[in-house]
C-alpha cells in the first residue's frame, strides 16, 4: 500500500516539476541578445589597464615612468621605459659628452594583455595613480601580437576623441 | 579486420596499465575521462565492469596540473596572489582569503573590521555561486538539462554583485594582506538586499522542481553512503562530511574573521548518501543568506585596508591557515624564510581528499550510480590538481 | 486521370514517397520545436539568428550533418557499421503506411495495421544493437545493451495495452479504431480508459529512447551510447529515425487513444496533427523537465510496475467488457 | 595548551606552538614512531589533513597535519627523511586518506614511502624529476622552521637581527664564528642533529644574500624614495 502511495506521490512530483517549467515556458526571456542589445553592466567589469591623462594635458600620462607597477607584475606583462632626452652638450664637462637624461614621462607603455591576469597590482603600485582599469570588454583580437597594448597610443587616440 | 600501423601496438598509458593488471576475469575496463561529461572537466577515471557494475575504480589526476605551490616559490608574496583566484575558480574568495590570512597571521597583520565584514560578504556570496554551479552541473549529470540554466540565471546576479567590488566576474583577485581591494558601496548592499529576497523564493522552486522531484531522489538516495569513519579516515571535509553526520565546519570548528560573532547554523544530514549531501549544499545557502543579512546590518566603517609594509618579507617560521570553502576546509601551510618570496606553499585542497575516497565509494555500484557519486562529492579538478 | 483507389501499389509507392518528405520535413520541425521548447523552458531563445526567430536553423543543421566527413573507427566492422543507420531509418518509413492521417489519407488499408506497426517499429532496437556492436567501442557497446534490454522490455506493456484498445473496439485496423471512437474527448479509448493511455504513454518513452529514459545514450553516463561513433549523416540517420518514430507512437496514440482524425466540428487530417504534436510537445516538455532515470530503476518501473498493471487493466478491461455487454 | 592525546604519543621532541602558527603542538618523530602515533591520532578521532614537504638543509621534512573535527587543535607530526635516501613509512594502509597526500609528496620530492600499496606519479608525468627539490644554496635550516629541533643558543638568534639592521660585513662575520661556536657546544648535547648545525649557522649568511625576487622589491623602496 506504502509503495502505491510512494508512487502516486511521485508521479505527483513529476508533475508538479512539469508545472514548474510549464510556467517557465511562458515567462520573459532573460538572456540578452547580444549583438544587438548589451549588457547593463558594463562600468562595473574592470578590463585591463590604461593610462590616466593628466588634467591640463589629457593625452599626456601621469605617468613618471618609475616602473613599479612593471616590478609587481606578477605576470611580467608591462613593458615601461621612461623617455630619454639627447644629451644636453652645454652640459658637458672635459671634453665628455654628458649623459643622455631619463625624463619623467614614459617613452614606452606597453601592456601584453596575453599574460595579464587582471589582479590590479599595478594599479595600487601605482604612486602617482596614473592606472586605472579601463572597462574595455569587447576586446577581441586575431592575432596574438594584437593583445599586446600601446597604452601611450591608446591615451592620445582617447584624448583625442574625447575632444 | 586490418589493424591502423599507428595503432597496432597497445594504444594504453601508464595508468591503464597499471590499472589493468588487476583487473579480473570477464570484466570490461573502461576509460572515462578526461574528456568525458561526467568527470566535470579533466578528470579522469578508469573503472573496471562487471556489466554495468563497478569492481574497481581508479581516478587518475594532473590532466590540469600546474604546480602552483612551485610558482609560489618563484613569486613574492604580493605576485603570487592572482593565483590563488585560479586554484578554485568557484570559490576564489575562500582561496584569497586562505593565503591572505595564512600570510596576515604569519606576519602579524591587522585587518580592520570592516575588511573583515566585506570579506565575510564577499565569501558567502561567493559560496552562493560555486553552490549554484554545483547544483546546476550536479543535476546535468543525472540527466536533467533545465535545472542549470535557472542556477545560472540566478549565479547572474551575484556575479554582477561581485563585479561590482571585484571587477571580475570568475577568477577574482580580490582580497590583499590587510584588507581587501575595493569598497563596497550602498548599491552593492540594495543589491545584495533584494538577490536575499528573490532567492529565498527560487530556493523553494528549487526544491519543488528538483529536490521533491520522484526521479532525482530515486538516483541519490542511498547512494554512495559514506559512514562517519570512512569520512574521516579520508580527510573528507565540507558538505561531504557534513553530509555524513558530523557537524565539522571550520568557520565553527577554528572561528576567524568575524564568524564568531554571526548566528548560523551547519546543517548536517546524517545518511551520508548523495541526497544528503545535496541537502547539506542547499541548506547552506540558504545559511549563508542568514549570514549575508547579518553581515550587512553589522558592517561598521572605517578602513578596508590595514597598515602592511610596501614589501612584504614575513619573519622567518610557518604557519597553517584554514577556512572553509564550499567545497571543505582550505587550508595553506606557508613557510617563510624571511625573504620577500615564500619558502614553501602548501595548498591543502578539500576536492583532492574529498575524491579520494571515491574509489571506495563506487565499489559495487552502477556507472550511473558513479557518475551521481562523483557529482555529489562537487569536485573542481583545477583545485585537486593544483 | 487513374484513381489511385484502383492501385494499391502506385498508392503505396506514391505514399512512401510522401512520407520520406513528411519524415524530413518533421524531423525539422521537431528540431525546431525541441531546441525553442528547451530555450523557452529555460528562458532563453534557443535558435535566433538564422532566419526570422531561428526558422532556418534545423536547415542549416540538417546542412551541416551532410556535409560533415564521415569517418569509420578503424577497428570497426565496416559493413554492419554503416548497415545500422540505414536499418534503423528505412523501416520506419514503413510504419506510416497502415496510419489513416485523413479518412482517405492512408497509404495501405490493411485490417491489421496495428501488428504491421508494432512488428516493423521492432527492427529498430536490432540497428541500436548493431550500431553499438559494429563500432567496437566500449561505450557504444553499453549502449546497445540497454538499447536491447530496454526496447524489449518496454514493448510488453506497449503491447498489453495496445491489446486492450483492440479489445475494446474488437479490431486491429487502425481505421476500424479511429472509427469507432467519437469526435468528441468523452467519446475516445484514451479518457474511456485512461489507465491504458498512461502506460502506453510511458511506454512509448522507453521505446523511442526519449528522456527520461533516454539511457542508451545517457551522455553523462555512456558519452552518446550507442552512436559514440557516428558522425555525419551516420549520426543523422539515427536522428532522423528517432524523431520519426517518436511520430509514429505519437500518430498510434492519437489513433488509439484520441479519436484519430476525428474531432469536434470538422474531422481532418489537422485534427490528427494537432493531436500528434500535442503529444509529441509534452513528451519533449519531459525531456527538458526531469532527470534520466537509472537503469536498474528503468527495468523495475517497467517489470514491477507497468506490465502488471497492464496485465490488471486488460483483465479489467475484458471484465468490463463482458459485463456490458 | 597542549591536547591530552598529544602527551601520550612517542616522539623526540614535543612542543606547543605559538598561535601564529596555527598549529596546537608539533611533535617531532622518527620513522619508527610515525606509524604507533598516527595510530593513537586515528583511534582519537584525528582526520590527516595533508602531508606537508618541506625541503630544508637536513632533508624532507614531512610535516602530517592532523586535526580532529570535535576539539579543534592541529597536531603536527614532522618526519625528516634524508637527501640522499628519502624514504618514509607510509601510512596509506592505516588511514587511506594518506594515500594520494604521499604520492603527491612522492611526486613533488621523490620520497620513497616504504609499505605504499600503489606508489606511483599522482599529479606528475610518471618519471618527472622532482620539481620541489630546492638547490643547496637556498635551503633553510630546520630549526628555523620549527621549535622541535634544536635551536642555536639566543646569541645566534640576536645575530640574525643584528644581520637584518645592519649590513655590515663585520659583525657578520664575527657573529658567525660565535654561533659555529655555540652550535659546537649545543651539538655535545644532542649528538643527533651534529651534522646540521655548522651548515646552519653559516646559512644564515647565504639568506641574508637574498632570493632574485626580492631585489625589485628593494628598488621599489629606492623608486619611493626619489620621488
Amino acid at each position: 500500500m506504502t509503495s502505491i502511495k510512494n508512487a502516486l506521490a511521485g508521479l505527483w512530483s513529476l508533475v508538479v516539476g512539469m508545472g514548474i517549467t510549464g510556467k517557465y515556458f511562458t515567462a520573459p526571456l532573460v538572456t540578452v541578445f547580444y549583438p544587438r542589445q548589451e549588457a547593463e553592466n558594463i562600468e562595473t567589469y574592470r578590463g585591463h589597464v590604461e593610462l590616466v591623462g593628466k588634467e591640463d594635458e589629457a593625452g599626456v600620462p601621469l605617468c613618471i615612468a618609475c616602473g613599479q607597477c612593471a616590478r609587481q607584475c606578477p605576470s611580467q606583462c608591462i613593458t615601461v621605459s621612461a623617455k630619454v632626452a639627447p644629451a644636453d652638450p652645454a652640459e658637458s664637462k672635459d671634453g665628455k659628452p654628458a649623459k643622455p637624461k631619463r625624463l619623467k614621462t614614459p617613452g614606452v607603455f606597453q601592456l601584453d594583455y596575453n599574460l595579464c591576469s587582471l589582479c590590479g597590482q599595478c594599479v595600487q603600485v601605482c604612486p602617482v595613480d596614473s592606472l586605472r582599469y579601463s572597462n574595455n570588454v569587447y576586446f577581441a583580437v586575431f592575432t596574438r601580437q594584437e593583445t599586446n597594448i600601446d597604452l601611450l597610443e591608446r591615451l592620445e587616440r582617447q584624448a583625442k576623441e574625447g575632444k | 579486420m586490418t589493424m591502423s600501423p599507428q595503432l597496432s601496438s597497445d594504444p594504453s598509458d601508464f595508468y591503464s596499465q597499471s590499472f589493468s593488471k588487476g583487473a579480473r576475469e570477464n570484466t570490461l575496463i573502461l576509460n572515462m575521462g578526461p574528456q568525458h561529461p561526467s568527470t566535470h572537466g579533466v578528470l579522469r577515471v578508469i573503472v573496471e565492469l562487471d556489466g554495468e557494475y563497478i569492481v574497481r575504480a581508479e581516478p587518475v589526476l594532473g590532466y590540469i596540473h600546474r604546480m602552483h605551490e612551485f610558482m609560489g616559490q618563484k613569486k613574492t608574496y604580493t605576485q603570487y596572489l592572482p593565483n590563488m583566484g585560479r586554484v578554485d575558480y568557484l570559490h576564489a574568495t575562500a582561496w584569497n582569503w586562505a593565503y591572505v590570512g595564512a600570510v596576515e597571521q604569519l606576519a602579524g597583520i591587522e585587518v580592520p573590521e570592516r575588511a573583515e565584514y566585506i570579506r565575510v560578504l564577499t565569501c558567502e556570496i561567493n559560496r552562493i555561486c560555486s553552490h549554484l554551479v554545483w547544483w546546476g552541473a550536479y543535476l546535468l549529470d543525472l540527466g536533467a538539462f533545465t535545472p542549470i540554466l535557472y542556477a545560472f540565471e540566478d549565479r547572474e546576479f551575484l556575479l554582477d554583485i561581485l563585479q561590482r567590488v571585484t571587477g571580475s566576474r570568475l577568477t577574482y583577485c580580490y582580497f590583499r594582506f590587510g584588507g581587501v581591494y575595493a569598497d563596497v558601496d550602498d548599491k552593492f548592499i540594495d543589491d545584495t538586499r533584494t538577490f536575499i529576497q528573490r532567492f529565498r523564493k527560487r530556493l523553494k522552486m528549487y526544491e519543488a522542481l528538483v529536490t521533491k522531484n520522484f526521479i532525482l531522489r530515486k538516483r541519490c538516495e542511498d547512494i554512495g553512503v559514506l559512514s562517519v569513519q570512512t569520512a574521516r579516515k579520508y580527510g573528507c571535509t565540507g558538505p561531504v562530511i557534513r553530509g555524513s553526520g558530523v557537524p565539522y565546519d571550520v568557520r565553527r570548528a577554528v572561528p576567524y574573521s568575524v564568524y564568531p560573532e554571526l548566528d548560523f547554523e551547519i546543517p548536517t544530514f546524517s545518511e551520508g548518501d548523495a541526497m544528503a549531501r545535496y541537502m547539506v549544499r542547499l541548506k547552506e545557502m540558504e545559511q549563508s543568506l542568514r549570514i549575508m543579512e547579518q553581515v550587512m546590518d553589522r558592517m561598521p566603517d572605517g578602513d578596508i585596508q590595514g597598515k602592511t609594509p610596501k614589501t612584504l618579507k614575513p619573519p622567518k617560521g610557518e604557519t597553517y591557515f584554514a577556512v572553509e570553502g564550499a567545497r571543505g576546509k582550505i587550508g595553506v601551510h606557508l613557510v617563510s624564510d624571511g625573504s620577500a618570496t615564500p619558502y614553501r606553499v602548501k595548498l591543502r585542497a578539500p576536492g583532492y581528499s574529498n575524491l579520494s575516497c571515491f574509489a571506495e565509494l563506487s565499489k559495487g555500484t552502477l556507472i550511473a550510480d558513479a557518475v551521481s557519486i562523483l557529482g555529489s562529492l562537487d569536485l573542481v579538478i583545477p583545485e585537486i590538481d593544483r | 486521370m487513374i484513381n489511385p483507389e484502383y492501385y494499391p501499389l502506385v498508392r503505396m509507392v506514391i505514399f512512401l514517397v510522401a512520407m520520406m518528405a513528411f519524415v524530413g520535413l518533421n524531423a525539422l520541425v521537431l528540431v525546431y520545436a525541441e531546441r525553442k521548447i528547451a530555450g523557452h523552458v529555460q528562458r532563453r531563445p534557443g535558435p535566433f539568428h538564422v532566419g526570422w526567430h531561428g526558422l532556418l536553423q534545423p536547415l542549416a543543421d540538417a546542412g551541416k550533418l551532410m556535409a560533415k566527413q564521415l569517418l569509420t573507427p578503424w577497428s570497426s566492422d565496416k559493413l554492419l557499421f554503416w548497415a545500422a543507420p540505414l536499418l534503423s531509418f528505412l523501416p520506419v518509413i514503413l510504419l506510416f503506411l497502415p496510419i489513416p492521417f485523413g479518412e482517405t489519407l492512408y497509404g495501405l488499408n490493411v485490417n491489421l495495421g496495428v501488428v504491421l506497426i508494432l512488428a516493423f517499429s521492432g527492427l529498430n532496437v536490432l540497428a541500436l544493437c548493431l550500431a553499438g556492436w559494429a563500432s567496437n567501442n566500449k561505450y557504444g557497446l553499453l549502449g546497445a545493451a540497454r538499447a536491447v534490454a530496454q526496447s524489449v522490455a518496454y514493448e510488453i506493456p506497449l503491447l498489453i495495452s495496445v491489446l486492450t484498445v483492440a479489445l475494446m473496439s474488437g479490431s486491429l485496423d487502425l481505421h476500424a479504431i479511429t472509427v469507432q471512437q467519437g469526435a468528441w474527448p468523452w467519446q475516445w479509448y484514451g479518457v474511456l480508459n485512461p489507465l491504458a493511455f498512461f502506460i502506453y504513454f510511458i511506454s512509448i518513452l522507453g521505446e523511442t529512447n526519449r528522456a527520461p529514459f533516454d539511457l542508451p545514450e545517457g551522455e553523462s553516463e555512456l558519452t552518446a551510447g550507442f552512436h559514440t561513433e557516428y558522425s555525419g549523416m551516420g549520426f543523422g540517420m539515427f536522428f532522423l529515425s528517432e524523431y520519426a518514430n517518436m511520430v509514429v507512437v505519437c500518430c498510434v496514440a492519437s489513433i488509439l487513444f484520441l479519436g484519430g482524425y476525428q474531432g469536434p466540428i470538422e474531422s481532418g487530417w489537422w485534427w490528427f496533427l494537432l493531436k500528434v504534436y500535442a503529444l509529441l510537445f509534452i513528451i519533449i516538455w519531459m525531456r527538458w523537465t526531469f532527470p534520466r532515470v537509472r537503469f536498474d530503476q528503468l527495468l523495475n518501473i517497467n517489470w514491477r510496475w507497468l506490465t502488471p498493471l497492464a496485465l490488471l487493466n486488460l483483465v479489467g478491461t475484458v471484465i468490463v467488457l463482458r459485463l456490458a455487454g | 595548551m597542549i591536547p591530552n592525546i598529544a602527551q601520550s604519543l612517542k616522539a623526540e621532541a614535543m612542543v606547543e606552538c605559538d598561535p601564529k602558527t596555527g598549529q596546537a603542538v608539533q611533535l617531532r618523530v622518527t620513522a619508527e614512531q610515525l606509524l604507533p602515533a598516527a595510530e593513537t591520532l586515528d583511534a582519537a578521532g584525528y582526520f590527516l589533513e595533508d602531508v606537508s614537504g618541506v625541503d630544508v638543509q637536513d632533508g624532507f621534512e614531512l610535516n602530517y597535519h592532523f586535526d580532529h573535527v570535535q576539539t579543534p587543535g592541529r597536531i603536527t607530526l614532522r618526519l625528516m627523511a634524508s637527501h640522499d635516501d628519502p624514504k618514509a613509512p607510509s601510512l596509506a594502509l592505516l588511514i587511506p586518506g594518506a594515500d594520494w597526500h604521499e604520492r603527491e609528496c612522492y611526486d613533488f620530492f621523490g620520497v620513497d614511502f616504504k609499505g605504499h600499496p600503489d606508489l606511483k606519479a599522482l599529479l606528475l608525468e610518471p618519471g618527472t624529476e622532482p620539481p620541489l627539490i630546492r638547490d643547496a644554496k637556498s635551503r633553510i635550516p630546520a630549526f628555523e622552521l620549527s621549535l622541535v629541533y634544536p635551536q642555536p643558543e639566543p646569541e645566534a638568534a640576536d645575530d640574525e637581527e643584528a644581520k637584518k639592521a645592519a649590513a655590515k660585513a663585520k659583525a657578520k662575520e664575527k657573529a658567525a664564528a660565535k654561533a659555529k661556536e655555540k652550535a659546537a657546544k649545543a651539538d655535545e648535547a644532542n649528538p643527533e642533529s651534529a651534522a646540521a648545525k655548522p651548515e646552519a649557522a653559516t646559512d644564515g649568511e647565504q639568506a641574508e644574500a637574498e632570493t632574485p625576487e626580492a631585489k625589485p622589491a628593494e628598488a621599489d623602496k629606492q623608486e619611493g624614495a626619489e620621488q
